[in-house]
């Protein structure tokens, strides 16, 4: 069976490691802080400006002046800063985050990612993706495996505009779990299937090149 | 010295607007904006603005006060949307409209700031955002040259500040506010608290003086967009 | 999470140290310099060392130790020579050096921090500082296109730490520390006191904890380069 | 009679204006604190990261944290903020500061200006000065009119290494006042002179194209 919302947060949470700064994005991505394992140490970073982002807050405890990228209001933790959106993209830039966990409308089998544009639509913007992608060590897309129309999301091109090129190492869908060799021209590795699903229907559902490189069971 | 304080947000704006004129504002989506002078903008009557800014804000608080006038003619934002006119006037062509990357715009923020003509970046190489815009190889890896970004005005919103212009944030409210406040021609910036020269612990000084021209005391909205919470465990 | 937190200079180097690499060393003058890490860095007997520093130290004190055993190869810096040492070794060749224009030299490693490759800057425009380097002409004006640097590893001193990593500088012995501690493979930093984790002001932290991977809790000398005072007048 | 080291201070502190930003050169250039007109304030920066520099301390207030530029024992004032030397040489790159005085080796008549470097001596390095006159809006130099040898200082072009070009815009030596139009080709105009000078000795130690363009006496 496809793998749930929160199926797909849990396993995108499996990329965590001790002491990773990570940025996640909105929608799924979210859902990965509710996942942390225990007594692993996790640092979240938000692009508007903090590092140490900490639970939604009680109702109480609200504060207009502190957000998150989502414009939802949060709560700070004691190891908590703030800074500048110029030092927070320097951060994101510069290669200082380990993890960047987001969305995607479409993947190319290199690791192209188009998340932010649909030409003919109203366009909102791609507010920080593009330098995250750039800029992060590691970029993990979660997302349904296909658009809501049955129509491919892993594709051997992307066909909307790009957020960035060659960026995407970790695909994961409800479907399963693909590895991408960003600097090469090899296929997509996938490397786990969710319980259930069979490999024709991901080879149905999957425009992209992919092998087959199924890990032994945890 | 001149005295950099104002009694309002009119007075503190008056000889610094003109038609067709590109201000700053600073804020993430409402957090951190200088509501009082954007409404004062808005009185002022100016038309043919370009304004710089992350967002447009929502209908009818923040920019989208000066959208609803007609008075912005062009925007420069990473993220726009929120806001129904703002599609419509985008839709209908009366709204120009340039995206950058957040962090190329907050970076090419700083650098007209700081007397950084350009920049390269990896932040968008492959895109339409590198569309007709020189690409350069460091170390192997292609970058896209981005200039700097000046305006006729900053408006900014701070926490605290003093008479000589020294400001300080207030968490996720400082975002776009202090570059802003050094790549205007003019910085006008509105402040919750005006306290004495000395008040502030110089080692926390997030916007120097000098950076500053004009400042005034005001009270605050603080509108929140997306009122997140969670429940209390029952005890 | 693996500890930031390590006992000493030395166990703090461990590991990172290797012949012929580059290290950033923070500090403008002796104000504000890592003692205990440079004075470490000796005793690992590493050589060849590119060190980026504003300054090289005096005879016996700060870089000026590595200096005396050799184990500096070049440096990049933009003023030296308060040292006979230093003088010594460039005249005759065993040393080599790189001069960049102070704000320049701050920028390069602000901009290796920050994933920028390259920067336009007046200054230097005309001089030898430009030789060789692209000239660019924005809104009629010549600029100069300078690069992005980094290290193997950084050395910075702050005032406050800590075990998150977070840092707080004290008055102008902040100068080049904050910048280094991004721009660094590696960032280790020394402090004057090792404090609770929250006990910072999450508004007033310098260096975020993400770029230090190394901090110990130290002692320092503090010496001072230019004693200068006046008299109290007769009461 | 030619003006001393404080009567040169002392004219250059007219340059000042109130609510001027200033930086201050090391020499001459830092005597002209002293001469701050009484009622009018002048904020000094010190490009190793601090606005509103103080005077010396007095010797219980030492503290090797606090130095300016020239690594000086300094104070802070109440107004006083302390930043990086990237954000620091930001201000100075940006434009930020209105005046700046230092000294020179030697200045041409369009405004080169050379003050860093000597070939075949030992070379100690540029510091902040090509920052400066690169970046402040308004150049001053204050200088003693020839070299110790006699050679003069005022050159046609110049003959050391440069700091920057045509950066200069007033000149101020222990004979008179030269300003520069630094984006013109004309001469130097010379605009005050030192009480009890004669021209002829101004035109003697000159090497650069002036003309007199004398002031009314204030």
């Amino acid at each position: 069976m496809a793998w749930t919302r929160d199926q797909l947060a849990q396993r995108a949470a499996k990329e965590l490691r001790d002491g990773f700064y990570v940025n996640l994005g909105i929608g799924i991505p979210t859902l990965v802080a509710n996942y942390i394992p225990p007594g692993m140490e996790v640092t979240l970073q938000s692009e508007n400006g903090m590092l140490g982002m900490g639970p939604f807050p009680y109702e109480d405890e609200v504060d207009p002046d502190l957000i998150n990228a989502g414009k939802q209001t949060i709560t700070e933790l004691p190891k908590s800063s703030y800074f500048s959106s110029a030092d927070s993209f320097a951060m994101i830039r510069g290669g200082h985050i380990d993890l960047s966990i987001l969305g995607a409308m479409e993947v190319s089998q290199n690791g192209d990612l188009a998340n932010w544009m649909v030409p003919g639509r109203m366009v909102k913007g791609m507010g920080g993706a593009m330098d995250l992608v750039a800029g992060v060590k590691r970029v993990v897309v979660v997302m349904e495996h296909t658009a809501k129309d049955g129509a491919p999301k892993l594709l051997r091109k992307c066909a909307l505009p790009l957020t960035g090129v060659r960026v995407v190492d970790l695909v994961i869908t409800d479907l399963g779990v693909f590895e991408i060799d960003k600097k090469g021209e090899g296929p997509m590795q996938l490397i786990e299937i969710a319980d259930g699903v069979a490999l024709d229907e991901i080879r149905a559902k999957t425009e992209a090149a992919f092998e087959p490189r199924m890990q032994q069971a945890a | 010295m001149a005295d950099k304080v104002f009694p309002d947000a009119k007075s503190a704006l008056a000889g610094l607007t003109f038609d067709n004129m590109t201000v700053m504002s600073g804020g993430f989506g409402l957090c951190g904006i200088p509501e009082n002078l954007i409404a004062a903008l808005r009185e002022s009557g100016v038309r043919g603005i370009t304004v710089i800014s992350n967002n447009a804000g929502v209908d009818g608080f923040g920019l989208g006060q000066l959208l609803e006038t007609r008075q912005i003619a062009k925007m420069i934002s990473s993220y726009v949307g929120e806001n129904k006119e703002f599609e419509r006037q985008y839709l209908s062509g009366e709204l120009q409209l340039e995206f950058n990357p957040q962090g190329t715009l907050a970076e090419r923020i700083r650098a007209g700031g700081a007397g950084i003509a350009g920049f390269y970046t990896k932040t968008g190489v492959g895109t339409l955002v590198a569309e007709g815009k020189e690409i350069k190889r460091f170390n192997g890896e292609d970058y896209v040259l981005e200039t700097g970004l000046t305006a006729d005005l900053s408006i900014v919103k701070a926490w605290k500040g003093d008479r000589e212009g020294n400001l300080v944030y207030r968490k996720t409210a400082r975002n776009f506010n202090p570059m802003m406040a050094t790549a205007g021609k003019v910085c006008v910036a509105e402040v919750e608290t005006l306290v004495p020269v000395g008040a502030l612990d110089p080692d926390c000084i997030h916007t120097p003086g000098v950076f500053v021209d004009r400042i005034i005391e005001a009270t605050f909205e603080k509108r929140i967009e997306q009122r997140t919470t969670r429940k209390r465990e029952a005890a």
